[in-house]
Order: C-alpha cells, then structure tokens, then sequence
C-alpha cells in the first residue's frame, strides 16, 4: 500500500462529492416550488415571493447558484439555512453527530452478534442451530426498518409497558442514561436489521470459505476444528466481509434516514428530510454531501483495512 | 405553592424556526412571539380585544379613525423604553409590502398609523373598520424598537429584542427553545413561570409518551386519536376547546364542473357531518355547515345541518348533467395528517352520491407552489379568526386575498362589507347570518366539520386556559404547582 | 501380513448419494502398501483416484450412501476411529500433498506459521524448538534460506516452493505414510521435474511410505516402486513398475501405454493409439467387469459370466479373465509426418507485444506504466503444410504471441500473410488466421448449440455459402472432425472434454483458414484424447494443406506433430530447429534443459537429467544480457549479463539458436535421451 | 422453455428454493386474482366495527374506519408485488446495460461511468428515491421509477464486474479474433453467461424493492390514499398504534413475509444457477 494509493483514493473521494454536489443540485433544480414558497407558506403574495427570491439569490441562473454555492464550500462555508436562517454548518454537523452516535453503536453491536452468529450457522451447515439462525436473519432482512421499528414502538414504547420512550433525543452530555435509553430503539432496530444482514453475509462467506482446499488441507493436517475454524475460516472470510460491512455503511445511512423518521430522532436523516420539504438547498447539500463523503471513506477505510490484512492485495 | 424551579417544559410538534415576530408563521413561533414581544392589543379568549401595550383605544363615530393610548415605563429587552414612535414604525414596517410580513392583509383596511405624543398612536382606515382593535392582536402585529427596524432588521433573526413577558435564553432549532423570565415585565407580578423549555417532539406519539413519562408538563397540540389516551392516564388530563379551525374543500366556482351550482350542492349532501366528526377528528369536533362561522364566534347562526343525503346528490347531479356520475381528482397536501383522511372519507362517502373522487397528496411545498390558490379541488386548513369579518374577508369576498374559490358573489360582499362598517351588533348579527345563509345555499366550499383545539398537561400546571383561535396562549399566567412531576 | 503393512485397505467399496440417485464411486479396493515402498497409482480423469486418497484419509466429501470393507494403518482400522482419533492420525502419521499447492495454502498466514501449526498440532515443543525444526525441515526440501522463507506468505513464492512447504508440512511429524494427490501436475515440466527429484530423495532419507496418484504414467514410473492401475473406481493391474511398462496386461493399461508418446518414438517410427472410450458406467447394473464396453477382446461368454475381480496372475495382481488375448494394434495412427513445403505462409519480424493496462488518473499523474513485455522482438516463418510447435515454461510469452497474431493484443513489428504487408487486422487476415484456446470449457459459449457456434464462423467467413446451405456446411464439419452428427443441437456442457476440442477445431477449419495457432490446446486431456485430437489435426493438415502454430508445453507429443519447433524463452525465441533433430545437439542450455524435464514412460530410454534452479523472472523492462543468464546451468561469465546473445546458424539453415557460446561447443553436449 | 422446467425441478429440491418458489407462486397468484378473492370492499367502511381484532369476519380485523384488513391486503398484493417486480426490472435492465456497455467498452468511458455510478452510489438510495418523488410527484408509478432509478447504479456495477469477468473466457476471444460486431459479442456472447448473476440479484432485490416501495409509501411519496399498499397502510396505521395493532401488524408481516420469498427463491436460485452446484 502506498501513500500514491492513498492519494489517489482521496483524489478520487474528491471527485466523488464534486459529482454528487453536482447530481444533488441539478434534482434539487427541478423540485417544484422553492424556499421563498415555503418561507412564505399559505401567505405568500407575488411580490413578496419575487423579493424573497431575490433576497435568496434564487432567481439567479443554475450555473450561478452552483458556483456561488460551491465557491463558499471551498472556503469552509455551507450557506444559511433558508428554513430557519442558522448556519448551516454547525446544524448539519450536530445532526450528524447524533445520526453517528446511532450509527456506530449499531455497528459495534453488529459486529460483536452478526460475526459469531454467521460463523456458528457456517459452522453447523444443515444442522438446527444454522436453520434457526438462517429463519431469523431472513426475517431481519426481510423486516423493512419501518415495519421493524413501528412494531417495536407498539411493543416496547406502547403506554402499557413504556420499557422505551417512543421518540426524540437526550443529549449525553445532558443525562448520560436518559441519552441511552433515548437512543435504545433506533439503535435495537438498525442492530436488528443489519445483524441479519450481516451474519447472513459471514455465513456465505463462511461457508464458501469452508469449501477451500485449505481448509481441508488444514483438517487433514490434523489441526483442531476450532483452529480451522477461527483461525483459516473465519480469518478468511473477514476480508470479503469488511468490503461488505463498508458498503453497508450506506445501507446503514438509508436506514438511518427511516429509524430517525419513525422515532422522531433529530439526526442528519430527519434533517435532510425536513431540508427536502422545504427546499432548504444549503441544507440538502451538505447533508447530501455529508452522507456521500461517509460513504465514500467508509469505503476508503474498507479498502484500507483489506490491504493492510490480505498480504496477496498490492495497491 | 408553586414548584421551586417553577419551570414549564412544553412540547410543540413544528420546530419554532422563525424568530422574527414580523415574519413568524406557524403557532409555535406565534408562540415564542408571543412571549418575547407585545402587541397593542392582545385577544381574550372570548374572542375581544384585550389590552397590552395600549391601555385603552377609542374611535372616532364613523370608525374610520383610532387612537391607542400606551403603558408608559414598558421597557424593551435591551434597555429602551417603548414608545409610540417603535409602535408606528413596527406597524407601518408590518404594512410595507417590501417586509413580506405574513399578517399585512390581515390588519383590516389601515390607511395611516401616526403618533400623537409618545405615548399615543392614531391608526386612520381607508373604510370604516369596526374590529381594528381585534385585528391588531394578529400574531405578527408586535411592537420591535425603531432603531432596529431602521438599521438591522434582519438581526432579529437571531436576536429577539422584545418587551414580552419572557426572554430568550437559549435556542438550538429543531431542539429547543429555552426562555426565561422577564423581571421588568410591564404587569406586575407577571409571569409566574421562571423558565420555560419548548421541545419540539415532531412525532405525536413522542410527545404523548414524554409527557405520560413526566419528561415534559404541556402539549400544546395534541393529535386527535392520542387524547382519550391522555385523557384516562392518571397526573393528566387533556384540555379541549371548541374552536372555528376547519377543514375545507376548495371548488373553484370558475371552471367546470364547479361553476355548476347544482354540482357543488350533490357534493354538500354527500357530507355526513356527525361521522365526519368521528373519522376525521375522532370526535373531537363540531359540524360545520359550509360556512367558516360555527358557535365559536359571536354572530353564528344557527341553522339546521345539511342531511346525509346521496338521493338527492345523485338528483342535483344529474340535474348538472352528469347522470352518470363525475370523476374528480381531490388534492391533499400532507400536512397536516388530516387533510388526506378527510379526502378519503370524502370519497368514500360521496361514492353513493355519484361522485368518483380519487385522492392525490402532495408534500406541502408542492402543494403550496401548485395547488393552493391555484387547483380546482383540494382540502384547506384555516386555523380560527378573531372575527367573522375577518374570516369572510380573507376567504370568500370578491378581493378576499386568499379568494380560493374565486366565487366573488357581490351580494355576500355587500353584507361582509356593511357589517365592516357598523358598530351596531343586532345589524351585523343579521347581515353575517345572511352571508352565512347565503354560502350554505350557494356552497362555495365545503366545510364539513370544525377542529376542537386539544392540548394536555399534567395537573400540577395552572392558570391555563386554553385559546379557542389557537394562536394566543398567555404563558405568563400559568405557574407549576407543587405536586412537582415524580421523574425516574 | 496385516501387521508389515503401512496400509491395507481390503475389500473396500463407496457409494454416494446424489440427486440423480446413488453412485457408485469405488469398488471392491484391495491395496497394501509395504513399509518404505511408494505405490503409484494412475489412471484417467475422474477415475477415483482423489475419491480413493480422500477415503484413507477418512475425509469424505460426498454424501455416503455405502462404505464396506476395511482400511488398516498399522493395525489400526481407520474406518472405526471416532472424528477425533483421526485428527491425532491426520499430520502425523499420515498426511497428504495435494494437487495444488496454491490453493492448499491459507493465503492469510505465512508459510512458516503454517509448518509451526501442524507441528503445534501434534507435539507439545517449545517455540524456539518448533522454529527450528521448521528450519530445518526447510532446509530438507530445498528450500533455500529458510528463515527469509519462513516470513513469506504464499503469494509471494513461485508454485514450486508452494509445493515444497507442502511437502515440508506433510514429512514435519515423520509420518508413516504420505499421499500425494497430483503433486506435480499443477507445476511447469522443468519445476515438476525438480519436485519429482525432490520427492524420490525424500523417500529414500526417511524411508516413508508413500501412495503416489498421477494420471501421467510417466510421472509415476520416476517414484514409484510398484504401480497400480485404477479404471472407473475399480484397480484393474498392479504389478512393479518394470513389469506394468514392459508387459502391460490388461487391455486398459495396454491401451494406455499405447497412446504415450516416447523419446524413442521418431527412432521406432511408433505411432500412438487412438482410443476415446467413454468412461464406465457408475450407476445402475453393476457390469462385471467395467472395462467391458470399451473393450476389444471382449466376449460376454467369458466376460460377462461373474464379477471379474482383481486377482493375483503370476507376478502380478489383474482383474481380467482373458489376459492372454492378443489385442490388434490397428487403430494406432501412423507416425509418418508428411513434408511441409517451403512456401512461407505467416511470417512475423521483430514482433514485440506489451502488457499492462494505465487508468486515465495515472496518466494524469503522469505515473510510469508498468507494462511487461511479455513479447519480445521475435521472428518466426511458417510455411504451408507446416506444423511449427511452440514450446516454453509458463508465462513465456506464448499465449501472448498466440493473441497478438489473431488481433486479441495489439503488437509493434511487421506481420506478413501469404507476403501481404499486414497493418491492420483485416477480413481476410482474420479469415485466413484462425486460433484455438487451451480451455475447451471456456473456449465455447455455453449457452450456444454447436449448431450456433459453427454457424456464425460459416456466415462470417464463408459469404459464398448460402443461408440455406449453412446446415449442409456444418454437416461436413461434423464429419471432418468425427463428431455424430446428431450433436448439432447440443450444448457444450453436454460434451466430453475432446469433444468440445473437436468443436473448436471444427470453428476453426470452417473458415478454410491458411494458418491455425493452437494454444495448447491438448494439456487439459488424458493421453488417449490427445492422441485422438493430435491425430485429428494431422489428418485436416494433410486435406487442407492448413499450416499450424502447435503450441504446448509436453514435449513428448511434439514427435507426432510437428515439423519444427520454437523455444522460447522469457518472452523471446531462444531456438528454432526441426523435429528430426531434437535427438541431438547442439541445444540451447535452456532447450536441454527443457528437454531433459520430460517424464518417459520408456524404460528403455534413459533421460539425462538437466535441472534449472528458480523460476522465470518478469520482464518489465528490457534487459541487458541474455534473458536465461540467471538460470542458466551453462552460464559463461559477464558476458552473458551485459550483452545480448547473438543468434547464431547451425550447419542446417532451419536451425538457429540465441546463445554466446559457440556452436561447436554446444555440439559437444552429450545428447539429453540414450536409447537402449 | 426446457431451461426453465430445469431450473425449476432444481429449485424445488433445496428446501429454500422449494419454499421461495411456492410462496412466489402463491403470491403471484394473490397479486393478480387478489382483487377477486377478497370479500369486501377493501375501500368500504364499517362503521360499526372500527378497530375490530382479527374474527370470522374480518380475518385481520379492521381499521379505524372499519374497512377489512383481509380485503385490503388481498388487493393491495397486486400494487406491492407487481410494482416490486416492475421496479426491479426496470432497474436491472438499464443497470445491466450500462454495466455491460461500460465493461465492454473499457477505458476513459468505462472510468467515467463507473466514477458517476461511484458518485451516484454514494447517495443513499432511499435519499436519491426521495428527491426523484419530490421532483416526479408522489404516486406509486413514480416510486417504482425512483426504485428502478435507485437500482440501477448497483446492478450497473455487479452487471460490469460480471462482464470483466466473462469478457476474458476464450470464447470472447474468440469472438472478437473472429471479427464479430461489437452488438452481437455484448448480446450474444455477453449477455446470455451473465443473466445467472443478474438474475439471482434481481430476485433478491425484488425483496428490496418491496420494502422500499412500502417504505416510500410510508414517507408519503408511494402510493395515494386510500389505496391499499401495504407501506401507506402502515404509514397511516400509526396514528392509532396504541389502540389496536392489526392495521400495523397485517400489512407489516405481509411485507415481511413477501419479501422473505423473495429472498428464499434469489438463494435458492443462486445456488440452482451457480455453475459450481451444477452436477
Ligand atoms: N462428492 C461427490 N459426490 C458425488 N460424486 C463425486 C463426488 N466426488 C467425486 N465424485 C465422482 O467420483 C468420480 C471420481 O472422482 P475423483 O475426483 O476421485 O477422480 P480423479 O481420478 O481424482 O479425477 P481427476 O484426475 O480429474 O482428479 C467422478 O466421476 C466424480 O464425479
Ligand atoms: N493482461 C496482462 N497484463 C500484464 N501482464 C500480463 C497480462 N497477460 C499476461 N501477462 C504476463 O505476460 C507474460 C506472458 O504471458 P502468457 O500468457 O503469454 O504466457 P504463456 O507462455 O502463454 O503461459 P502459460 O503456459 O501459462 O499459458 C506473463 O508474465 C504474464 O504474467
Ligand atoms: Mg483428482
Ligand atoms: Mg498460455
């Protein structure tokens, strides 16, 4: 691996949000109304409109919105919100923040169920522990987080039980505990989901990996079950599931769009939701561009991480 | 006994984003108004004008001419006093078509604002206008200093600069306002609250779950299916106030098939007003007659509901020219929730009527951009006005400037127009049945049922009442008693 | 008995279950293996040679349906020990080197931690202990630095070396017994040829026992003491090695000896037998003898009266009944080459082909290509009627000459067809020059009928042929490459491997082409197909006139087919001379070398053993030297890395050869075959 | 023809395949002849029995209109399952096409479509859905355009890998040695050795494509009301989740169940289709 590599993937990571600003602005052109619109609401007179409009700069050509919009990026400034008139920046990136502290907590519980789960499935192909694990991961994959999460809400947040609050969001810096109880069904339900997803995944692999002839070299040279397993197997199989988990960061992202929706968790999804009902351009760029560039160096880092544990791979 | 911190945590499901009094729009910023701010006048819940800022208000005879007389000693947040010049200023900035103010149409006909001495304001009306003191109480008809609106107007974006009854301490959109006791407020004694802390919770179940958890004391709006809930649970109870706030069905009477008469009556007898109530407002509601005037407001008149009637629907329908029933496409934006259930309802119920109505929803800003003021049929949401004027006056006379309906009927403006003008309350009794007599025959709209106001507290929570307009709250008055909320 | 035994396996028999019902895998398997004895075991692909080693090792893959009979180690029935008795037996008493060491290998470990597990695995032994051992068990099989070695992971280190920690694993414990499954087959001749060594010697120092499985009779009659013949899951013959080559008895292993080329063949103007049997029939009746239905003395009065078991038959064991039936020899094809003519078909000059894609933001960084030349300034001349085979190691270069003259690699240099200036890769030329790929599974669309693949050819080259006239066309295709003409609506996974080589040979031939590069395409068939296929072009050659690039890397097979042969060498063509000298030098160090690798199945040829060090080097840039130097057992001094190697003319003008030694010294050499 | 029958005496042996196929079937079957099974009105209200639990006469219960949660699954099976199957096509044909076209052609034009599809691929998919309805107008046609949309960059990138992959078989070369038209190598050679691939992820996203059509739906941006999809039954079924769960539960496990078959026929079809389990 080296530093032209990394260069490279950071020239092309640049690329990448360019295209996407780029992609996100031309839809964003083509929404039917604008900010002025919703500034204005069920108020609005043409005048006003026109004079809001030009107040925004949102009369000016395309082109010139772009580049005025893109020129301020490269400086560091992502624009006012035309929904509420606070910056932009620190909005996004507190909302960010909290979609993030959803994230990774979901991915760090993933990764300590989903890999131990899909290792015992390969491992007992055919056998109940695998159907079981199988049936399960087929429900969670099949379970829209929508679905997921409204059923959990009716169970464990309906007023009978009140296990979990139903939505919104306490700081933790604010109340360490009321935070991770606030954060306990969003985070049940990505986990739930990706889990399956994911253990699914390390299972095939698993068990393709088991089919290598190095496995059975290694269980003809007498090494232990356990060895072979852990050791050839699952060793193995991390590499093509490291690609996959980064991927799912994207997957993640799109999930973490509903889980905040349903749950009313002030988080980048909700924010670029809301940004999209209201046509707040500022706000649905950098969100787009946010998630675009997690995506993209979650990919990175995938790629990284390949490299650095498959000695075969030379970048 | 009040609580120690004597703090109110209230929930509101949209996120207060503007903060400029001038150009606030939606109630949780009429709301932080409100208490950042004052207004000449401010409305009772008997639907009069109360004072604020003004002590007492007189006119001339033939209400063409008004004087405010005004507190003196009323001190801004940042230190000035508060005089008649940053009254004329705010009021004639209000009126400036160039602020975009949301309320500029909503003041009545006003034709001049001066001062006379600093502590008198004369407001002149092009036409005589009997409930100018009512319509100043406008949520945006708030008093900001002068200088201010000279130099940074823009600045109250972010600062608010007020002489309400409480200040801005903190806010993070999206999160939460935090506010906190004025203590030069101009009433004695006033407010009672310390601090108040509005969350927004977009989701309804949220907030219910918040506040049947102790984590929150108030719901300003509560959802129709979650208030038995409330309501039932122990420490709570849920507040209902019979309001004007309506849905309606805008037809635009210009354009086929709605320029037919006979077509816009089959429609109002497809209306079952009593189970419209039950499935769109679970209940919670009152049976409109087609008119936007219910017992809410002074000068309702009472007359017998429109039956549930697809016979006769079918009849005028065919009468119309449409034997075989019309197909109709109903436009529903998707805020709030209820307008779309309203759109099914509707064409579940007048399928019998011969109408075949599908339903499209549409996000709001769409909605906005191509439907509002613009589509042939879709559902509209008007919260309460403080007079029937008023409400006649925006919606349905010939220069209403939210004339949807385009249905500009000359003899309905004569009689909004002469009650406008009259100060006698049996003439104008008469002249706004006639007009309401005269829109139920004529049904520019439909307007099948009326929105109660629903809100919650906990018990501990007093001095609230409850607004039926749904837009003026007096949070000064409320104080948090001592049987504080038990919290985990 | 039992108890001299290393192994005995008595009576065994599988059966699988599949989807398509139960199938009958091996049956009625008697063996023993001596102490210190290597038993070879051959016979043709899917034979159950792997099934067999994969049973001792009590590592079944399928799903068993039936498993009778025992199996000793030692005295010990491996067939009654429980999952974890065989785990303490795998590694240490008996172990395994499979076919493929690439794959064998864990690609995330390095090769000495791979040693160290299995070490690990059996004997408890200090870290350091452990380390050297691996060492030294290193140092045991050639492997040259062991510590450096021990660092590297798998990819790192040629196929070869692969193969040695393989090896070094399977002796670590100092097992009883090894299996080798195919150990060779994956490796180059002149590496294989190295392994072989290693493995004879090997034997003799620790006095292992060994079941030593190749379908390559010639690979076993180098390491084994005794040889047993495997056909359809049953062993047919088994006899000492000296026995089984001078006297085969069953018609299989008479058959299958017949279809092996030899050194001597050109000198006893032998030809090969052609004989593409079907395999036996493994599910359903049990025939009684398996052999039968491919079997020219067959005579169901004798044959077919009871089940032909294997039998102890004077001094060896056979499972036929009428061993002294002569068989006829006929269908062996001549080993007459007809004489090409002299005038030049193809002809390339200074031909240079690079490798190696650019991304466009390399290009932009200006980053250097990393491109090899994989070929590199060559001239070769092919006339009419000729056959030039090119041979050379792995990653030579000679599939890249092979695309590049069919317009698959673009190329620098002069290109000439029938004296035509070729610029661009015209209609004509493509017409005219036709290729056929190694791999007959991917060298025909699966989802196309044969009738599809000879069509389009038909249509593309031959316009003169009507529409309606095509099917007529593709008849005559069949025929000309001996295919039933009932498989025109086939599909190619439903053919045998030599089948699907005819259909490529039948694409190609229907352009009526003037040139025919085959790229190796016999190394993926047993001996008997390859005979068949070589036959086959032979025959087309003398229709047709069709003049053919053979390229391969058995070199056994050359004296069969072709007229002339190229070696090459890193890219370039080291030496050009005709068939009927290679007997004799002088040689390229490289070719003698080469020639030298060539398992004989005659025992009475003795082949003088040249062995090269190392493995073949890439060429990114251009070297300064000659392209053998680092490997060359010859080497002068220098000389031979600072300049180029001139080519050089041998009395007879169609001999050439690159070297900077002198003609008269390399005709000193003695020759690489003596003939006895 | 005999391919299919093939494929499918495959798939019936495996249990998944087995059970993907029937549930498949059966659900196909619901999709076209729902509308006739059903034994109410799914759009009719019951003014008496809102919010009924599950009985003999309604199976699922009913909404808070009263309207049979049976019927209207039974009908709305038709615009979730075949608009599923409609989106996953129209994803996995152009996908396919632009992978195809950019693996075969190569170079710059290779590189500049797959760093767009990188770029594209890096908006989450239910945001790119979102902005393609917001623009388009929600109606369920449009969501199955912005899922079609949504796909396509993926099935472009697995569709391209595959084309690298069968572009270096010999029989490629060979095509290309023997002077073949560009059209005829991506659609006669090409194409038919990759729809194995394609067609297994295309299962498995028709499952993907159902959850998110019902979960635009639930956004507000699939279909209208009162139609009876199954993410708009569940989007407006919240509202009254604490009163009864059947509106939430009936649609939700259908979804679920749907896409489960889904699922168990694209696995099961892998390994029917994978060139490995072939005997
Ligand atoms: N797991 C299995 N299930 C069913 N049949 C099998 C299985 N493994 C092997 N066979 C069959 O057993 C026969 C022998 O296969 P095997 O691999 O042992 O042959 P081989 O002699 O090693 O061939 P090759 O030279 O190609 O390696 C073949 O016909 C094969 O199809
Ligand atoms: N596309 C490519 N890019 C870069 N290098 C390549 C490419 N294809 C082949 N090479 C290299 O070119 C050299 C010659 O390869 P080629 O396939 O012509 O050898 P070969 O003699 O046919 O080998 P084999 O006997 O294994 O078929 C090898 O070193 C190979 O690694
Ligand atoms: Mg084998
Ligand atoms: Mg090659």
């Amino acid at each position: 691996m080296t530093v032209s590599y990394v260069i490279k993937r950071l020239i092309y990571l640049v690329f990448t949000a360019l295209l996407v600003s780029l992609i996100v602005f031309s839809v964003t052109q083509l929404l039917p109304a604008n900010a002025a619109t919703m500034i204005l609401g069920e108020y609005a007179t043409d005048e006003a409109l026109a004079i809001l409009n030009s107040k925004l700069g949102l009369d000016d050509p395309a082109v010139v919105q772009y580049f005025r919009w893109l020129g301020n990026v490269v400086q560091g400034d992502f624009g006012i919100s035309l929904r509420t008139s606070q910056p932009v920046g620190p909005t996004i990136l507190n909302a960010f923040g909290r979609s993030a502290i959803l994230a990774i907590t979901s991915l760090v519980l993933v990764c300590i169920i989903a890999i131990p789960l899909g290792v015992l499935a390969a491992s007992r192909r055919g056998k109940p522990t695998d159907l079981a694990v199988s049936l399960v991961s087929y429900i969670g994959v099949s379970m829209p987080e929508f679905v997921l999460a409204t059923l959990l809400l009716v169970w464990l947040a309906s007023p009978s039980i009140g296990l979990f609050p139903a939505s919104g969001y306490v700081p933790f810096s604010e109340d360490f505990w009321g935070a991770l109880h606030h954060i306990a069904l969003p985070v049940l339900t990505l986990t739930i989901v990706l889990t399956a997803h994911i253990s699914r995944m390390i299972r095939s692999e698993m068990a393709d990996t088991l089919e290598m002839d190095f496995i059975r070299a290694g269980r003809l040279r007498g090494l232990s079950r356990r060895r072979v397993l852990f050791r050839h197997a699952l060793r193995n199989s991390m590499l093509p599931a490291i690609t996959v988990i980064a991927l799912d960061v994207g997957y993640l992202i799109g999930g973490v769009i509903v889980v905040e929706e349903v749950f009313a968790f002030p988080g980048i999804g909700r924010q670029l939701i809301l940004a999209i009902q209201n046509r707040d351009l500022p706000m649905i760029q950098a969100g787009a561009l946010i998630m675009a560039a997690s995506y993209a160096v979650a990919n990175l880092l995938a790629d990284l991480a390949y490299g650095a544990l498959d000695k075969r791979i030379k970048y | 006994a009040t609580r120690a911190d004597n703090t109110l945590r209230l929930s509101v499901n949209i996120t207060p984003g503007v903060l400029n009094p001038m150009l606030s729009r939606a109630a949780a910023e009429y709301m932080m108004s409100e208490m950042l701010y004052s207004g000449l006048t401010s409305l009772g819940t008997d639907m009069t004008a109360q004072p604020d800022l003004a002590t007492e208000w007189s006119s001339n005879d033939d209400v063409t001419q008004w004087r405010f007389t005004l507190r003196q000693g009323v001190k801004f947040s940042n230190g000035q006093e508060l005089t008649s010049k940053d009254v004329v200023a705010s009021l004639r900035k209000l009126l400036d078509p160039e602020t975009g103010a949301p309320g500029r149409r909503n003041l009545g006909p006003i034709k001049m604002v001066e001062a006379d001495g600093d502590y008198t304001v004369v407001v002149t009306t092009e036409t005589p206008f009997a409930d100018l003191p009512v319509a100043l109480t406008y949520p945006t008809a708030k008093v900001v200093p002068a200088d201010i609106i000279a130099t940074n107007f823009d600045s109250l974006a972010q600062v608010p600069v007020g002489s309400g009854p409480f200040r801005l301490q903190e806010f993070r959109v999206d999160e939460v306002a935090v506010l906190v006791k004025n203590p030069e407020y101009f009433v004695a004694g006033l407010p009672y609250l310390n601090q108040i802390e509005i969350k927004t919770f977009p989701d309804a179940a949220g907030s219910t779950a918040a506040l049947l958890a102790g984590e929150i004391d108030m719901i300003h709006d509560v959802q129709p299916t979650d208030f038995a809930r409330i309501d039932q649970a122990s420490g709570v109870s849920g507040l209902r106030t019979p309001s004007g706030r309506f849905l309606d069905v805008v037809m635009d009477t210009t354009v086929a098939p709605f320029d037919n008469i006979l077509v816009r009556q089959a429609l109002s007898y497809c209306v079952d007003r009593e189970a419209m109530i039950e499935l769109v407002a679970d209940g919670y509601g009152t049976p409109g007659n087609d008119t936007p005037i219910n017992a809410a407001y002074h000068y309702y008149a009472d007359a017998p509901h429109k039956s549930y009637d697809p016979k006769k629907a079918k009849t005028l329908l065919a009468e119309a020219g449409y034997p075989n029933g019309l197909d109709l496409e109903l436009i529903a934006s998707v805020k709030p929730g209820y307008r779309s259930t309203m759109a099914v309802v509707l064409r579940e119920m007048a399928k019998a009527g011969g109408f075949n109505i599908s339903v499209k929803t549409m996000d709001h800003s769409s909605y906005l951009d191509q439907v509002w003021k613009k589509g042939k049929f879709y559902v509209g949401f008007y919260n309460m006005m403080p007079t029937e004027g008023m409400s006649f006056n925006l919606l349905f006379t010939s220069g209403a400037s939210w004339n949807e309906t385009k249905w500009n009927n000359t003899t309905f403006d004569e009689y909004v127009r002469l009650a406008d003008e009259t100060t006698d309350s049996e003439k104008r009794k008469e002249l706004y049945a006639n007009a309401q007599s005269l829109m139920q025959k004529e049904v520019p709209a439909l307007i099948p049922c009326f929105f109660d106001i629903l809100g919650a507290k906990a018990d501990y929570v007093n001095g609230y009442e409850q607004h039926p307009r749904g837009a003026s709250f007096a949070f000064h008055k409320i104080w948090v008693g001592s049987n504080p909320p038990t919290k985990s | 008995m039992t108890q001299t035994m290393v192994l005995d396996i008595k009576d065994y028999s599988l059966t699988y279950q599949t989807q398509s019902g139960p199938i009958r895998i091996l049956e009625n398997i008697n063996l023993q293996i001596a102490k210190g004895e290597v038993l070879g075991l051959v016979g043709e692909s899917g034979s159950a040679k792997s099934s067999l080693a994969y049973s001792v090792m009590r590592d079944l893959p399928g799903q068993v349906e039936l498993e009778t009979g025992s199996m000793w180690l030692k005295g010990e029935d491996l067939m009654t020990m429980t999952e974890e008795e065989l785990m303490h037996r795998r590694g240490k008493q008996i172990s395994m080197v499979f076919q493929n060491a690439a794959t064998a290998l864990d690609p995330t470990q390095s090769l000495g931690d791979h040693v160290v597990e299995t070490l690990q695995a059996h004997q408890a032994a200090s870290k350091e202990d452990t380390l050297k051992r691996v060492y030294e068990l290193f140092e045991l099989v050639g492997l040259p630095d062991p510590i450096l070695m021990a660092n590297k992971y798998p990819h790192e280190v040629s196929g070869g070396e692969k193969q040695r920690v393989v090896l070094a694993m399977a002796i670590s414990s100092n097992p009883d017994l090894i299996l080798f499954d195919e150990p060779t087959s994956a490796l180059d001749a002149t590496t294989a040829v190295n392994m072989l060594d290693l493995f004879a010697e090997m034997q003799k120092k620790i006095g292992v026992a060994g079941l030593f499985i190749s379908h390559d009779l010639g690979v076993v009659a180098e390491v084994a003491d005794r040889v047993a013949v495997i056909y359809g899951g049953r062993i047919v013959e088994v006899a000492t090695v000296d026995d089984l080559f001078a006297n085969p008895k069953h018609p299989y292993t008479q058959s299958l000896l017949a279809s092996l080329p030899r050194p001597s063949d050109i000198r006893n103007k032998r030809g090969l037998k052609v004989d593409e049997g079907t395999p036996p029939p493994r599910r359903g009746e049990v025939p009684s003898c398996n052999f039968s239905h491919r079997c020219s003395k067959h005579d169901p009065a004798i044959c077919d009266q009871s089940r032909v078991f294997l039998e102890v038959q004077g001094d060896r064991k056979l499972a036929c009944v009428r061993p002294d039936v002569a068989v006829d020899e006929t269908q062996a094809s001549s080993s007459d080459i007809l004489p090409a003519t002299t005038d030049v078909v193809l002809e390339v000059k200074n031909l240079t082909v690079k490798l190696g894609r650019t991304s466009l933001l390399d290009e932009l960084l200006n980053k250097e290509a990393t491109q090899v030349h994989a070929v590199n300034n060559i001239d070769l001349k092919i006339h009419r009627g000729e056959t030039v085979s090119l041979v050379g190691e792995s990653g030579c270069g000679k599939s890249s000459l092979a695309r590049a003259l069919v317009g698959l690699n673009s190329f620098e240099g002069e290109l000439r067809l029938n004296g035509r200036d070729i610029k661009a890769l015209d209609e004509a030329y493509r017409a005219d020059v036709q290729i056929i790929f190694q791999n007959p599974d991917s060298s025909l669309n699966p989802r196309h009928t044969l009738e599809t693949i000879l069509s389009r050819a038909i249509k593309l080259y031959r316009p003169d042929i009507a529409t309606d006239e095509r099917s007529e066309a593709i008849q005559k295709l069949f025929e000309q490459v001996r295919l039933p003409a009932h498989y025109r609506n086939r599909y190619p996974h439903q053919l045998s491997g030599g089948e699907k080589q005819r259909v490529a040979i039948a694409r190609a031939i229907a352009a009526d082409p003037k040139v025919i590069i085959c790229d190796e395409i016999t190394s993926g068939l047993d001996a008997a197909v390859q005979a068949a296929i070589v036959a086959l072009l032979r025959k087309i050659q003398q229709d047709t006139g069709v003049a053919l690039l053979f390229i391969t890397h058995d070199l056994a097979i050359l004296r069969h087919i072709a007229h002339r042969t190229a070696v090459m060498y890193l890219g370039e063509i080291i030496e050009t001379r005709s068939i009927s000298g290679l007997d004799h030098a002088p040689y390229h160090p490289y070719t003698e070398a080469l020639l030298s690798s060539a398992s004989s199945p005659d025992p009475k040829t003795e082949t003088r053993q040249v062995r090269l060090k190392g493995s073949l080097p890439v060429r990114t840039s251009l070297l300064t030297g000659c392209g053998f130097e680092s490997r060359c057992p010859r080497r002068i001094g220098d000389i031979c890395h600072e300049q180029p190697a001139p080519m050089k003319e041998v009395v007879e003008s169609s001999h050439v050869l690159k070297c900077h030694h002198e003609i008269v010294d390399l005709e000193h050499i003695e020759p690489v075959w003596k003939f006895t | 023809m005999l391919f299919l029958i093939k494929t499918l005496r495959a798939l019936m042996r495996s249990p998944q395949g087995a059970v993907g196929t029937v549930l498949v079937f059966l659900l196909l079957l619901i999709s076209v002849f729902g509308p006739l099974l059903a034994p109410q009105d799914p759009e009719s209200f019951n003014f008496g029995s809102r919010f009924a639990p599950p009985s003999a006469e309604f199976l699922f219960g009913t909404d808070w209109f009263g309207r049979d949660l049976f019927s209207r699954i039974l009908v709305g099976a038709r615009s979730t399952v075949l608009l599923a199957i409609l989106a996953t096509f129209i994803g996995t044909a152009s996908g396919a096409l632009i992978g195809i076209f950019s693996g075969f052609v190569g170079g710059w034009v290779d590189e500049l479509i797959m760093r767009t599809i990188d770029a594209i691929m890096a908006i989450p998919g239910l945001l790119l859905a979102l902005m393609i309805l917001t623009v388009l107008g929600s109606s369920s046609l449009n969501a199955v355009i912005a899922i079609g949309v949504a796909f396509a960059p993926g099935m472009a990138r697995i569709s391209r890998s595959t084309t690298l992959a069968v572009r270096e078989l010999d029989y490629v070369s060979a095509a290309r040695a023997r002077g073949e038209s560009k059209l005829w190598i991506i659609f006669a050679e090409i194409l038919p050795n990759m729809v194995a691939p394609v067609i297994v992820e295309a299962t498995i996203r028709v499952a993907f494509a159902i959850m998110t059509l019902a979960t635009l739906s639930f956004l507000g941006l699939g279909a209208q009301p009162p139609s009876p999809e199954w993410g708009l039954m569940i989007a407006d079924a919240r509202e009254h989740m604490f009163r009864s769960p059947w509106p939430i539960l009936a649609p939700g496990i259908s979804i679920a169940l749907v896409a489960i078959a889904f699922n168990l026929l694209g696995d099961g079809l892998r390994d029917v289709l994978n060139p490995h389990s072939q005997e």
